[in-house]
């Protein structure tokens, strides 16, 4: 059964259309890379998902409940966590208190000793800086944090919008061993991904974003040997 | 125009007053002595020569802004077709407004503004029924020269405290001419800024100076703030004078309880002047809106006497007649005048600048009497309340 | 016929019209008092405009503008009263001071980000009040204290001192003075400074990183602004030869400007006449009707007002009038607006 | 000059000082999480004094315990006014981090305030004697005005009590989550709306607070808040915009400044001299004394 | 002599020592790489050079002048220009507005300033996009914006701070032809990068910096296979090119 399933969405900004009936499903445990061009629409669908902004046709489905009218934190208390892109992290406020404030959803809330435990042990650099302020992390840091602090939320699903983006080489497989980990442990993830070769390798499977559709979906084997994909994203 | 046979029926009046903003309380009260006097004066058969018209007020709301009376002045002469206007309590407002009223040849009776200047301009017509407020520091140094001689009392220094605006650096200046002449030294000549948030610091300044007299010219909430806070600081003098406005208002007794007692404060007017009529319109005024009769609200209920008065003597509505008559008023206690009868000084006339020659003023000191605080008149001593004398200096 | 040429000649015709009946409306207008409104308007639309030199192109919020329309008064007042210098020229001498605080008060103050720019002209133009309200004489200069300073009448129409008793040179004066401000505001936009000061205004950081000396060009509109603001402030001397500290330079008169231009449209070139054709007439029409019958009344409208045009038109009211001018352009000529 | 005296000004300048620094206290926080000025912010002021008049005036209570009605009243009351007045035009400007044009808003509902209170009120300046009016505590030969002492002491717990909110509740965490970065907070589940209410009630409360600090001492007209406005702008960008210890010490830089000075020049100078420090002040901190310059 | 010489540069921000004596000197028509782990402080030095930050001690010589401590416009007025790691367009302008402000540094006459900027649209693949408002732009054209508004200034030396982060691999090939294509008109580039394939295939030279402290600098090959700079910053051994 699907856990997330988006149906024939479309979305505006203003009166440009950037999404043109998309469609498609995250099932429970799975880890779900989706790709596609700088512009596609990528970090649009994730805000849509998030309540951000509402789809103007279509719906979207969590566990079989529509999920597209309800307000951001709405969402949040389902269970639908987004990792943003660029970090996003309250600048002023201490890591610790940044993953706090990751646990604000009343279903998170009454775990957060607990949750907090397991972070630091995923992540054991955050709790050596639990008192620096977010601010004063570097890149790395701020993005293991920006993670923390989504799985403070305790997610049913967790979406991570690009996470690797701007990060030094060696961060970003400390990056991706982290994603697999999280999903390892049973949390289903949605990952938008420039780094195709990394996300693929680690998904169950793939959706490719072009213009605002979907143009191809297959599992993360099948798209990492498909030739257009290797031609469009990995330059070979 | 429409005057001749028959006359218009009404006869429309134009008042420019602060409604609104920061004098918009007395404003108030002006506005509702007018309105009590044009009734008592409608229900009295109108203006007679003129077929019985009736008076008709206009209201405009000068927000206290010079700017805005401007514009209010030429609204009521131009749109309004008003035959004459009467205002605006603020001096600032009053001195623009007469001067458009001046140029459309509009008569213009300005019942309280009391800067020296408005009528010292050769101005045709405009007429002012205040005294000028030169003449009020002229009673407080009279009163303080009488007082010395009466009761012996040492007084050698002063303290000028007042509002930074135009009415009280104006006092000012005529407190300095005055104590130069009588030979008194000021220790202190101190303006603070009437929105002060904490007059502290300036009652600490009194406190330091140690002055015999302190001359305040205050509005209301600032001549409230600076009693309670002399109170607090323990600041003490031989007389306290306040030169009326903050001092008059009644919130200002109401609200600074015991602190004012035995202040002092001049006033064109007091509620127990010796006149019989005062006591059942005090209490007409009292019972409708809710407060004592001020001097102000005095003023421009006689002002209205003194139009209707005009008009009834003109014949006509053309301004130029009106003026004409103002110019000739002379209009004396017990001619049946309620809006006269009532004042402090016998008569009103205009001298040839339009000033109300007769404008006199009276000093009052708060006293308890009986548990209540009240204003008792005490000088001059012909008008003072019977069995009351000054308490001098303050105990 | 190409298309869109009839749109093009019904928009002309309009414009024309337009032009037309600004420039004889004194012939229409008989009552002084609606002239005198009139003036106002076109008083007020003026210095917003001045206004929006900064307070639109250089995207900061000043509330302190009031203080160089009291130095425009202040100066060209004094130096006639005191040395018979004709306002005429006596306004080029204020507006050259005010440019000359302007810069100085500019120089730190266009730094700041936001609120703090906001405030601190602010709390600039309270304390030109309170030196002004505590200064009653310098030298030879009468400046009048708190009480201000009320100009000598002079007898009839008086065009070398700059003072008339009919309103129509007023009107026409004042009407002049707007056509130059905006046509210095629609030339500044479509040159170098204005690039600069829009660029300056959005991105400060980008804008330097391409040769761009963003506080320079600050201080340039702001000395610009105060300049001409201060011509303003003769100008309104002249015509209610009367004013004081509280008035000329008091926080509401700074306030009413930026209201104008934010309601009207900020940084647009439109924006703050129809800020002030709007805004202008509401508040004195609710005034002499209201302020009678319930005192404060007309402010609480204004005030409700104020907030509803927020609300719904959050980024002024040029945006929809001059949609619903295209449309009815569209409508007339049954043409659509070319789209560029 | 008398050193007594000078010692007896710098007592009252501290005493006034904190409750002007309580003023400013609600309008840097609502500056600080939502990036409002609130102009209307004095008018709260002027109602929670009203509230509290009438309050004292109609039961006789001791006016601290008219707290505990101004202070819920004025919450809800600051909570109502962002929630439907300056709410929808944050969200037409959603994208801009200072929206200016809520100025207007907030002025609107300032006039509107104000001038509501003077068709209710009239203009009239009303003092009520409460059981603390007029006395004073005597520590030597200094004086310390009782309401003004009060003053101080609320002022202290309140800041105490605000700086423990922000730091260490779920609610105040998100308070500051949300003012840091609004989308981001939203998709931790805040809505961004809802902390946005709870300041500006929390804004509104803190000005109820003053309104009954002051009413032993001051008097109260629909026009009260101007009086202290421009006085808390002042303070909080002198302070530092958003900074609680900048609007504290503001406050009381403020208060000595006129206290002080006052005993050399005239009063009306005084202000000006306000004026004067707090445009040196931005010429060499231009964020203020406690502002965070990157943050700004 | 060297056109760029970054002589000792040191920026300390309160304790935080974000570049720390860090020199490097660049040579006419190279194209100079700057790679070190994210927080190295290579954004920091670059803005000590192109003036947004007055450096803490060290010199910045350019073409024989001493440039350490201009302002920012000043700096580009001179001939370097700079693109933002995180880009800022005029948002609410059109792009040809944003192209135009650059242009207007060599040219104070509208329609020139107008033309300028078209033709750099032209070579950027912008034109067909003029009237469009950057705010609307995707990422990959507000990069290639920042790069245009840039080159429109006409300058000879040109700081790229990560113009091809979060590129798709064949825009960044794109944009490495764009690159190169500006060093042969003579420009020298100066770039920071974390995409390996890119910095890698194109630098003539590169320095690596971690800690704001400078590890080392040298060719490529010599930077791939540097101990120091894969366990740094690499993570593995990047298959020299
Ligand atoms: N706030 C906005 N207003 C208008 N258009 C926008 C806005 N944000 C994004 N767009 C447009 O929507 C389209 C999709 O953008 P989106 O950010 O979803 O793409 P993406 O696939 O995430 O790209 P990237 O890889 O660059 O993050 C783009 O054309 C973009 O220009
Ligand atoms: N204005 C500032 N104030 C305080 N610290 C700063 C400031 N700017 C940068 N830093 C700090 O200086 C260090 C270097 O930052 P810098 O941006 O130069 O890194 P970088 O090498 O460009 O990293 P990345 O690859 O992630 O862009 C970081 O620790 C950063 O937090
Ligand atoms: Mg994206
Ligand atoms: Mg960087």
């Amino acid at each position: 059964m699907a856990l997330l399933e988006i149906r024939n969405i479309d979305c505006f900004y203003g009166d440009v259309q950037v999404i043109f009936g998309v469609s498609m499903h995250v099932d429970e445990g799975e880890v779900i890379s989706l790709i596609g061009a700088n512009g596609a629409g990528k970090s649009t669908l994730l805000r849509t998902v998030s309540g951000l902004m509402k789809p103007r046709s279509g719906e979207i489905l969590f566990e079989n409940e529509p999920v597209h009218d309800l307000r951001p934190e709405q969402i949040v208390e389902r269970g639908i966590i987004q990792v943003p892109e660029g970090r996003r992290l309250f600048s002023l406020m201490t890591v610790r208190e940044n993953l706090e404030v990751g646990a604000y959803n009343s279903r998170a809330y009454p775990h957060l000793a607990q949750t907090l435990k397991e972070v630091y042990k995923l992540l054991p650099r955050l709790e050596e800086r639990e008192n620096q302020l977010a601010i004063t992390l570097s890149g790395g840091e701020q993005q293991m944090v920006a993670i923390g602090r989504a799985m403070m939320a305790r997610p049913r699903i967790l979406m991570m919008d690009e996470p690797s983006l701007g990060l030094a080489p060696v961060l970003i497989k400390e990056i991706f061993t982290t994603i697999r980990q999280i999903a390892d442990q049973g949390t289903t993830v949605l990952l938008v991904e420039q780094d195709v070769q990394h996300s693929l390798s680690l998904s169950d499977r793939g959706y490719v974003l072009e213009h605002g559709r979907i143009v191809l979906e297959g599992s993360g084997k099948d798209l990492l040997e498909n030739p257009d994909i290797k031609e469009a994203y990995l330059g070979i | 125009q429409a005057s001749k046979a028959a006359g218009p029926k009404e006869i429309k009046i134009g008042n420019i007053l602060p409604l609104s903003g920061p004098s918009a309380s007395v404003g108030l009260q002006n506005k509702q002595a007018v309105e009590l006097a044009t009734e008592k004066i409608n229900a009295a058969g109108g203006i007679k020569s003129l077929g019985g018209a009736k008076l008709v007020n206009v209201f405009t709301d000068s927000k206290g802004d010079p700017n805005v009376g401007v514009t209010a002045a030429e609204q009521l002469i131009n749109t309004e077709k008003v035959v004459l206007i009467s205002g605006a309590w603020n001096s600032a407002v009053t001195y623009p407004s007469t001067q458009v009223a001046e140029r459309y040849q509009v008569p213009y009776v300005v019942p309280v503004s009391v800067a020296d200047k408005i009528t010292e301009r050769g101005f045709k017509y405009t007429f002012r029924i205040a005294a000028k407020d030169s003449w009020w520091t002229d009673y407080q140094f009279k009163f303080l020269e009488e007082q010395k001689k009466l009761t012996g009392t040492k007084i050698e220094t002063m303290a000028f405290v007042y509002e930074n605006g135009d009415w009280g650096t104006g006092m000012a200046k005529q407190w300095h001419e005055r104590a130069k002449k009588f030979g008194y030294k000021v220790v202190l000549d101190e303006a603070y800024p009437s929105t002060a948030s904490d007059l502290t610091p300036v009652v600490m300044k009194i406190k330091t100076k140690k002055p015999d007299v302190i001359l305040l010219t205050s509005n209301a909430a600032d001549a409230i703030l600076l009693t309670n806070t002399m109170a607090t600081m323990k600041v003490k003098a031989k007389a306290i004078i306040g030169t009326g406005g903050g001092h008059a208002d009644p919130a200002f007794r109401k609200n600074t309880g015991k602190n004012c007692e035995y202040m002092f404060d001049v006033v064109e007017w007091e509620t127990d002047l010796g006149r019989p009529q005062i006591p059942a319109l005090n209490a007409e005024f009292k019972k409708r809106y809710g407060y004592d009769l001020a001097g102000e609200s005095v003023d421009a209920f006689a002002s209205v006497y003194v139009i209707a008065d005009a008009l009834e003597r003109a014949k006509s509505t053309d301004p130029k007649k009106i003026r004409d008559a103002l110019a000739a008023t002379k209009l004396c206690v017990g001619q049946g005048k309620l809006g006269i009868d009532i004042l402090s000084y016998d008569c009103i006339e205009f001298d040839k600048t339009g000033q109300n020659k007769h404008a006199g003023i009276v000093l009052v000191q708060f006293r308890d009497v009986k548990g209540t605080m009240e204003r008792v008149t005490v000088f001059p001593t012909k008008v003072a309340r019977p069995g009351f004398k000054a308490v001098f200096p303050m105990p | 016929m190409n298309s869109g040429s009839r749109r093009k000649t019904i928009d002309t015709v309009l414009k024309v019209a337009l032009a037309v009946l600004v420039f004889t409306l004194p012939l229409w207008i008989k009552n002084p008092t609606y002239m005198q409104i009139l003036i106002f308007m076109l008083l007020y639309a003026y210095l917003t405009t001045s206004w929006n030199l900064v307070g639109g192109f250089a995207g900061v919020l000043p509330l302190g503008h009031s203080a160089y329309v009291g130095i425009g008064a202040y100066t060209s007042t004094i130096l006639w009263i005191t040395w018979g210098v004709s306002p005429w020229l006596g306004m080029w001498v204020g507006a050259f001071i005010a440019a000359v605080v302007g810069t100085i008060i500019g120089i730190p103050t266009l730094k700041l980000r936001g609120a703090y720019f906001a405030l601190s002209t602010m709390a600039f133009g309270e304390g030109v009040r309170v030196l002004a309200e505590n200064t009653v004489k310098v030298g030879p200069c009468v400046v009048g204290g708190p009480q201000g300073i009320c100009l000598p009448l002079v007898p009839g129409n008086n065009l070398a001192l700059f003072q008339f008793v009919s309103k129509t040179p007023y009107y026409y004066i004042i009407l002049i003075m707007l056509c130059i401000a905006l046509f210095i505001t629609w030339h500044i936009s479509r040159i170098r400074p204005g690039y600069y000061l829009a660029a300056g205004g959005e991105e400060p950081e980008a804008a330097e990183a391409l040769g761009v000396n963003v506080s320079k060009y600050k201080v340039w509109a702001m000395a610009l602004s105060c300049f001409m603001t201060a011509l303003g402030g003769t100008f309104l001397a002249q015509l209610t030869l009367y004013f004081y500290p509280k008035q000329i330079l008091g926080l509401d008169f700074s306030f009413e400007l930026a209201f104008i231009a934010l309601i009207g449209g900020r940084g647009t070139i439109a924006g703050p006449v129809i800020g002030a054709l709007l805004l202008r007439p509401v508040s004195e029409f609710t005034r002499i009707y209201l302020s009678s019958v319930l005192p404060g009344l007309h402010l609480v409208i204004f005030g409700a007002i104020l907030i509803l045009v927020m609300i719904y038109q959050p980024f002024g009211l040029v945006r929809p009038l001059s949609r619903f001018y295209d449309r009815m352009l569209d409508a007339l000529s049954g043409e659509k607006k070319k789209e560029r | 000059m008398d050193f007594d005296i000078i010692l007896q000004a710098i007592i009252n300048g501290l005493l006034t000082g904190s409750y002007y620094g309580l003023a400013a206290l609600g309008l840097t926080l609502i500056f600080g999480v939502i990036k409002v000025i609130n102009f209307a912010h004095g008018s709260l002021l002027m109602v929670g004094m009203f509230t509290a008049y009438w309050i004292v005036k109609l039961t006789g209570w001791n006016p601290y315990a008219a707290l505990l009605v101004v202070v819920p009243l004025l919450f809800l009351f600051g909570y109502g006014l962002q929630g439907f007045l300056i709410k929808p035009v944050l969200i037409a400007q959603r994208d801009v981090r200072e929206p200016t044009e809520v100025i207007i808003v907030t002025t609107g509902v300032w006039y509107i305030l104000d001038n509501l209170a003077l068709m209710l009120f009239g203009a009239e300046y009303r003092v009520v004697q409460t059981s603390v009016s007029g006395q004073i505590f005597m520590l030597g030969d200094y004086i310390f005005p009782k309401p003004q002492l009060y003053g101080f002491i609320i002022t202290a717990a309140t800041s105490f009590l605000l700086v423990w909110f922000l730091k260490y509740t779920k609610m105040g965490k998100a308070i500051r989550a949300a003012s840091l970065d609004r989308d981001a907070a939203s998709l931790m589940g805040i809505n961004q709306y809802r902390v946005y209410n709870i300041a500006f009630g929390i804004g509104a409360a803190i000005a109820g607070i003053v309104g009954c600090v002051l009413i032993p001492f001051y008097y109260v007209f629909p026009t009260v808040g101007v009086v202290f406005d421009v006085k808390c702008f002042i303070i909080v960008v002198l302070g530092g915009l958003g900074s609680i210890p900048g609007a504290l010490v503001g406050g009381a830089i403020i208060g000595l400044i006129e206290s002080i000075f006052a005993q050399f020049i005239a009063s009306t100078w005084t202000e000006l001299i306000v004026y004067v420090v707090f445009l040196a002040v931005l010429f060499i901190r231009p964020a203020g004394l406690f502002g965070e310059k990157r943050d700004w | 002599m060297a056109l760029i010489e970054i002589k000792d540069i040191s920026k300390h921000f309160g304790g935080l020592k974000a570049v720390d004596q860090v020199s490097i000197s660049i040579e006419k028509g190279q194209i100079y790489g700057l790679i070190g782990p994210n927080g190295a402080g290579k954004s920091t030095l670059f803005n000590c050079v192109a003036g947004l930050y007055p450096p803490t001690s060290g010199k910045v010589i350019y073409d024989g002048e001493d440039i350490t401590g201009w302002k920012p416009w000043n700096v580009c007025r001179k001939g370097l220009a700079r693109t933002f790691q995180i880009v800022k367009p005029f948002q609410k302008r059109t792009v040809l507005y944003n192209v135009m402000v650059g242009s207007f540094l060599k040219t104070s006459n509208p329609s020139e300033a107008r033309d300028r900027a078209m033709e750099v649209l032209k070579r950027f693949n912008l034109a067909d996009k003029w009237n469009i408002l950057a705010g609307n732009l995707t990422i990959a054209d507000r990069k290639r914006l920042e790069i245009a508004r840039a080159m429109a200034t006409e300058p000879d030396v040109l700081l790229l701070d990560e113009s091809m982060a979060g590129l798709r691999p064949n825009e960044v090939d794109e944009t490495l032809d764009e690159i190169r294509k500006i060093r042969d008109s003579g420009v020298t580039i100066f770039m920071i990068e974390h995409i390996m394939r890119a910095i890698m295939t194109v630098s003539d030279r590169i320095t690596v910096i971690q800690f704001g402290k400078k590890i080392m600098d040298g060719t490529p090959q010599e930077v791939a296979n540097d101990e120091r700079v894969i366990k740094a910053y690499l993570g593995e051994s990047y298959g020299a090119a």
